[in-house]
């Protein structure tokens, strides 16, 4: 085997990916299934003179992650699906205050304790609404262990670059389950920093508006001697209540995302440029549902899938651009009905949205996702 | 064409299957082709019967998970009552002899019953390589890979200094192989 | 008074640990690794009841035998 | 086990713990102290967190309540509160108990309320696989202390009692024999009670430590153990490596639940 | 002022309906705009023989709130924004193991800290997914203190009717404006209780699904001796990881609220039946869009208010039974768009959907309201 | 006061605190501390929670970081962690400290983290208007103990010492004056340092309470508090309303940070 | 006809504004009118300046917040200052006669500025009173509730004991309101 | 040494408590309540700078008079 390939589960690729992208500080707290994330950068992070920390529990570890990440440092933590209910707090703090980092959440069968070892798709529109008042969020789901590779890497160079907590989301299957992936000696993806100051000192304001959208992010002990709180702040990073200046923090919060959808959001198709009915589904189900759309191709059926990498910001796009072509449009997740209500939003009633949902702590098969496109052929 | 191989391998808490799983998809890589190697976790994996599972393709896998095995490999009885139930069509079963066999295999499965456990433990004196030795028969009943990878993806997992061991272990299961009378049933 | 002990072993419940022969004062057990533990010598028991309260499976029983409240 | 058929729920065994896991030992000692105790079955509740040890209350046949990670103090406080005639036992783990659960454990110490609670302390996250603990010694390996533990542990007989505890006691799996009674004067305290039951976990923590068997891990406990009494004659250098079992601390104070009554009582009188 | 009639505070009438509908126990840990509830709990649950525990945190005070309600004893907590971020795994677990209670939120301007004395809608979505995993949700949300104090009578009916927490959102409008409130002696609402089992002890199963899609529920202490868990479970009560089992959970516990929505959901409308124009508020909010309306309404324009009483589960109906007659239909929420967005999938593309949103601490003013009215007439 | 020029911000002066409030006081024995420890003032990170106490990081001139409510310790640890050449302080009230905080404080005193602590104690939740706090003393009113409150505080230094602190020690308000030594000495102590410095709300605890004005909760606290030193020779009966000031406890331990940097050290040498 | 008024009124910290308003609108709903009390919260409300305000009306209260207040009362310069702002025209301003007024007030505002705090010190020796006088003057200028109930609303809601001494500050206070030349400005 | 000291109040951060004036050894101060407390004796003052020290709003400044290092 060359040594730059190499068979390893979707958790170990996201820390290898998390290493290529130069994290140096992770906190977490050990949960099934994402528990090798933390076991292996235990290991591997004091190797490269980073610092691993086994916090008391999740909301501790989402705390110390932004504290590090204060420092100038890339930080990270890992968890499932209780402890990224147990997160959300501090994630809240994380988006409102600007503080990258990136939050991994594999995902398992909830709510509750529920299923800790079987995969699941339960957490996704938690990951866009789980924290309290209005945010935007990026969150990115990859559905193979090399995606996990990059994607880790692509999640903190968006977390980075728009100065904001970054979530990926895995499913058991693929934090699990190991498989090919070619490590690059040197990442092919360039590595992202966040915007520093350029100005002098006592000119620095932590949340510039005049700076664009993504105001530079000095470091804690770099002497810019800045504030940070979670109070609603106005540029200075002060707190007001103001309603004129609580609004420009909001309405620039959101804008840094929605005016950069090009390059946020990512998304692959396959078969889709002559389909009459799409698949879309994100993560493991993908798999499944590309492999159903080859049994239906087999079939002679035109069928082909959309798969979503970034899924929050919802990729509007990517339905709006298929919806009128289509003749059905098939979503399949393990769930009870998440990420299909979006996509019914966004389709408009332009076409017919057939659920193909499973929670029981099984992958959905091909042969379930075939059997509905069969249904609306 | 498609070529897609669906693995099963089981066996007691400790006997290795996982790293049995893990060396053999590692093969496959070795070999060029994809591999996708999972296992179960949970109660189940802890004590009691577990599994690895390995789909090997000469192109890239979508549906990660066996679902059909067509090659099952199983060490305890425990491990082979639980998991036989889903073998797809001429499935080839390894399994140690002294395990006795049900009478709802499918049609046309050939049986690859010999002993493993034993070979281990009286031949190499070892019980611990009992999974290599397994391993050996697996790849020797149905050729997934080529002895070559199969055996440098043995060496390059097992522990600094066993790798002798590790080695004769490979090639006494190719030896059972060769030796069995996989009789069709 | 001479009580005589009967001890049982559960091997349902029992997990072949090993640690009622390992802690038996009376070496009333006998324990192949790997196996649920042998009762052979009862008759040396003196109802210490250490094997059946270190039993991590609740697999272990000692009765007075003539004991019958219990039986 | 005789009393097994009282107090167990037969159709849950062989329960899920691994082969000499001290978590089986620990959990007869507590069935046998509730039964010593005299405790009325149907007015016992049992109340666990998310852990190996913790999937203890599955395995009772009483009312039964298997919480979230780290919570199971507050379930149950809430649980007393509602109903002070009920006697509610928390069974937790160290990490259940001391990581996650830290808080609630010192505030339900602060409280003194009427609750006992024991602690399976296996110095180890078993059911996810082998983390290091806030009760795993400096030094020790763990799939997340790969190069050895540096972080300390509590003494959490002590934490306890700073914290306001009024009975407090420890006792190892190895001396099942003397541990119920340790948990009866626990039960029979009218406050916040606290056993840590020091057990084993051959699988994650036992394998990764070297430290044998089953068998060799209860031997340890048994030559590590020092009796109370005795520890008082001996160095804190003789009591380095030592774990001093038996009754540590009792006293007594106002429980919180028979004072929110007494609150009650001359509010409605009152009127 | 006769002996019923008085001025009180929309927290202070949700306390009165937590003790008209028999509320005996209380834990919570303080937060503004909520504390009020928290505190006049403190001073007259005592005088019923009822319980006050102020927690250490609200996760305990979630915890504490749940296990009350095992021992039969009706149960509530309330909080807001951060508060309820943290209560997001025992919500899960109360759902998971269907334990009546309820959960108020008052809500403030969020994320994170945010702005703590400012009304927002911000939560609305976090009401509905912010604890992992799939679940259904039950949420109330009063738009005057009168109907604080029915309301939460009902949350605590709808709680105990199907064995599920109920959450009762409030914004910091309604939560601290005193308004007249009528209190009857006895409160004219019916109170329900949680089904109780009928069964013999040994034949209890907590769990049974042959009991209707909600299953009756014994008290701790009452010797029936079963088990409740946060993993998933089987009917009776014991986890379970079979496919089949887990599916059939999953399956009731959705059904059970979906196929109640008659009984579960209430809304209200004005002016609706000749509207061209519709205006969906909820809350505090509403009551600007009805003065909007009104507004509008003198000025000739045909414009109407749907008002969701019931949030969650969605009511689907109110928007189809008007889509097709309304010109537009316009929503308003203090918040930078979250209802909307269901708003828009159920409407299905057959009105265009305006949108008035704000999230600067100020409650919306009807005549932001009314200018959309107008761009859209 | 002199330092308010170097180390305040003066655009947020003057500060929200209500008139006599004991936070005021607190801050600027922090602040003559700081200047006293001659700490580097770019390497100088001010953390807290929420809280009227709280808000103090955003009157210092350095980098400060105002977060959750009771989370200021692991953003504190992962500040330190991430760069231990930063001196960090942390600043948080009773109820931000030892309710929502507490599990934070046990585990950062256990870790033993260079980090040092100062909990402004006022024995209320101030911010959110008067509910009483862990640090209540039973007997006092609060909006949510209407009948006096039943519920036992804790003794912080005591829990800090038993979970591992490694410096502890209390002062008052009234002792303004020899307050700064006692934190320069945590500061300077390299581990997890805790100085519990009891002040006073007068709007809600005292008010509540009839406890008068401030000048009078300042004389209150002048003659309630015992140096530690004196109270060695006193009966348990004596100290029974008295606060024990001074230096409380002041031992040596590996710190934290430091033993990570050793480990990193090893490994990397070892390659 | 809809009749609704908006009614704020302002005043430091201590000065008991939130009960003014909450008795204001107790008053109300004795005359069987809707109102709707709200406040500010928060550290506005901390010290400094502090408001509470009142909406009456003779119907359903829709809109529940004041924005442009008919009746606006300030007992102190820093409150009027900050809460003047947004008088609606022809508004009735209640002011303690310490204050000066600014000239950006609406045409024909009215404005009664009389000793409210200087009589509740100096006559009846009780300046805690205050409130309860300008309430009198407030309800005296403006006829908002009629006196039978804004005075039962007073007696309904201070301490026991105080009875008589709240009466006569609210009459105290219908006393200034005759008296004064409420000069159009 | 016979040194003098300068004692001052910011009456913009002054928030009248009355705490220096209460606790100062030698009443340099007179406090009328709510108002910023005079300073009505700067004479007696000894710097033991206790208000300052115990001044909750930053406001109260002692220096020594030749003291011309901090003015
Ligand atoms: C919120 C949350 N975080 C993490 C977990 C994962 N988890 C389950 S049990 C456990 C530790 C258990 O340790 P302990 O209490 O010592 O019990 P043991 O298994 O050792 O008996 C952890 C971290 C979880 N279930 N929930
Ligand atoms: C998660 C969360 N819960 C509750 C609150 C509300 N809250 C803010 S400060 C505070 C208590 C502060 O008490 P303490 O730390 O003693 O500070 P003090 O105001 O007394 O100085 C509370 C309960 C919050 N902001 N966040
Ligand atoms: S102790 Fe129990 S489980 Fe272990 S061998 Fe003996 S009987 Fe079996
Ligand atoms: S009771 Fe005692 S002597 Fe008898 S078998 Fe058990 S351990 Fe041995
Ligand atoms: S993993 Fe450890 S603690 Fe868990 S059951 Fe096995 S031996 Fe016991
Ligand atoms: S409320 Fe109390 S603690 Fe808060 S600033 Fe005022 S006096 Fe200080
Ligand atoms: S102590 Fe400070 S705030 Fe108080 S009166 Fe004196 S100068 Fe003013
Ligand atoms: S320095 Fe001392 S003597 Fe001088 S004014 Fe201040 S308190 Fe009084
Ligand atoms: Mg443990
Ligand atoms: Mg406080």
């Amino acid at each position: 085997m060359s040594p730059t390939v190499k068979l390893l589960q979707g958790n170990e690729a996201c820390v290898e990916g998390a290493l290529a992208a130069g994290v140096k500080f992770f906190a977490g707290y050990p949960i099934t299934p994402s528990t090798e994330i933390a076991e292996l950068l235990a290991e591997r992070l004091p190797l490269v003179g980073g610092r691993f920390m086994q916090m008391e529990d999740e909301i501790a570890s989402m705390a110390a992650v932004i504290g590090a990440s204060l420092t100038g440092t890339k930080a990270m933590t890992a968890t499932s699906g209780p402890g990224f209910s147990l997160k959300q707090e501090n994630l809240g703090f994380a988006i409102f205050t600007e503080i990258p980092c990136v939050v991994v959440n594999v995902m398992r069968g909830g709510p509750s304790t529920g299923l800790p070892t079987s995969p699941a798709q339960g957490d996704v529109m938690q990951a866009r609404w789980g924290t309290h008042g209005d945010h935007p969020v990026i969150a990115v789901y990859p559905a193979s262990v090399p995606e996990a590779y990059e994607l880790t890497i692509k999640a903190f160079n968006l977390s980075e670059k728009y100065r904001t907590p970054v979530i990926m989301l895995m499913d058991e299957v693929v934090g699990h389950m190991r498989e090919k992936v070619e490590l690059p000696d040197v990442p092919q993806i360039p590595i992202e920093e966040r915007p520093r100051p350029t100005v002098s000192k006592e000119n620095y304001l932590p949340y510039d508006n005049n700076q664009g959208d993504v105001p530079p992010l000095a470091n804690f002990g770099d002497g810019y001697h800045f504030h940070v709180t979670g109070l609603t702040h106005d540029q200075t990073g002060f707190p007001t209540s103001a309603p004129a200046k609580a609004k420009v923090l909001y309405e620039r919060l959101h804008r840094k995302i929605e005016n950069n959808l090009d390059d946020i959001l990512m998304w692959e198709t396959k078969d889709m440029e002559d389909a009459e009915i799409g698949v879309l589904a994100y993560g493991s189900t993908a798999r499944s549902a590309a492999r159903a759309v080859s049994l239906a191709r087999e079939q002679g059926i035109k069928a082909g899938l959309m798969r979503p990498i970034t899924i929050w910001p919802f990729p509007e796009k990517l339905i709006t651009q298929y919806a009128s072509q289509l003749k059905s449009l098939v979503v399949a997740e393990m769930n009870l009905g998440q990420y299909v209500n979006e996509v019914e939003r966004a389709a408009q009633g332009q076409v017919p949205i057939k659920r193909v949902l499973q929670a029981n702590g099984e992958l959905i098969r091909p042969d379930t996702i075939l059997q509905a496109i069969m249904e609306v052929k | 064409m498609v070529e897609r191989h669906e693995v099963r391998l089981s066996g007691s808490g400790g006997q290795g299957m996982l790293l049995a799983g893990i060396i053999l998809a590692e093969a496959a890589i070795l070999a060029d082709k994809n591999a996708v190697q999972s296992q179960s976790y949970g109660p189940e994996a802890r004590g009691g019967a577990s599994r690895s599972e390995v789909v090997i393709s000469n192109t890239d896998i979508d549906y990660p998970k066996v679902t059909q095995p067509e090659i099952f490999m199983a060490l305890t009885q425990e491990a082979y009552n639980k998991y036989h139930h889903d073998l797809g069509p001429n499935a080839l079963l390894v399994v140690d002899e002294s395990l006795s066999l049900t009478d709802d295999l499918p049609e046309k499965s050939r049986v690859v019953r010999v002993p493993i456990i034993e070979s281990a433990t009286e031949t190499l004196k070892r019980p611990i390589v009992a999974n290599i030795v397994a391993l050996g028969v697996l790849v020797g009943a149905s050729s997934i890979v080529e002895h070559e990878f199969i055996e440098k993806a043995v060496l390059n997992r097992v522990p600094r200094g066993t790798e002798e061991l590790n080695r004769r272990a490979l090639d006494l299961g190719f030896q059972l192989a060769a030796g069995a009378v996989g009789g069709n049933k | 008074m001479g009580r005589k002990f009967a001890v049982a072993i559960n091997p349902k419940w029992c997990k072949k640990c090993g640690i009622c022969a390992a802690f038996c004062p009376r070496q009333v057990f006998t324990h192949k690794a790997g196996h649920v533990p042998e009762i052979t010598a009862e008759e040396k028991c003196i109802g210490c009841n250490q094997c059946e309260q270190r039993c991590p499976d609740f697999a272990v029983t000692v009765r007075g035998k003539n004991d019958e409240s219990d039986s | 086990m005789m009393l097994a058929e009282k107090y167990l729920r037969d159709a849950m065994m062989p329960h899920m713990w691994c082969p000499g896991c001290g978590h089986g030992i620990i959990l007869q000692a507590v069935i046998r102290a509730i039964d010593k105790a005299g405790l009325e079955h149907d007015k016992t509740v049992i109340v666990s967190g998310i852990g190996c040890s913790s999937r203890a209350s599955g395995y009772m046949n009483f009312d039964t309540l298997h919480t979230t990670h780290g919570r199971a103090l507050p379930f149950a406080s809430g649980i007393k509160m509602a109903n002070p005639d009920l006697n509610v036992i928390v069974l937790t783990g160290d990490g259940d108990a001391l990581a996650i659960g830290g808080n609630h454990f010192i505030h339900a110490c602060r409280r003194n309320i009427d609750i006992t609670t024991v602690i399976f302390n296996n110095s180890i996250y078993g059911m996810t696989s082998g983390q290091y603990s806030p009760m795993t010694p400096v030094g020790q390996f763990a799939t997340t202390s790969p190069y050895g533990n540096i972080d300390r542990n509590f003494d959490v007989c002590e934490l306890a009692k700073s914290a306001g505890a009024t009975y407090v006691a420890r006792s190892t799996a190895y001396h099942a024999p003397s541990m119920p009674d340790l948990i009866v004067k626990a039960i029979n305290n009218k406050g916040f009670s606290v056993v840590e039951a020091v057990g084993q976990c051959p699988t994650y923590y036992g394998r990764r430590n070297k430290l044998g068997s089953p068998v060799d891990m209860l031997n340890w406990q048994k030559e590590h153990a020092v009796n109370v009494a005795a520890a008082a004659h001996l160095t804190p250098e003789q009591l380095a490596d030592k774990l001093i079992i038996g009754e540590l601390h009792n006293s007594s104070a106002p429980e919180f639940t028979e004072k929110y009554d007494q609150l009650v009582a001359r509010l409605q009188g009152r009127e």
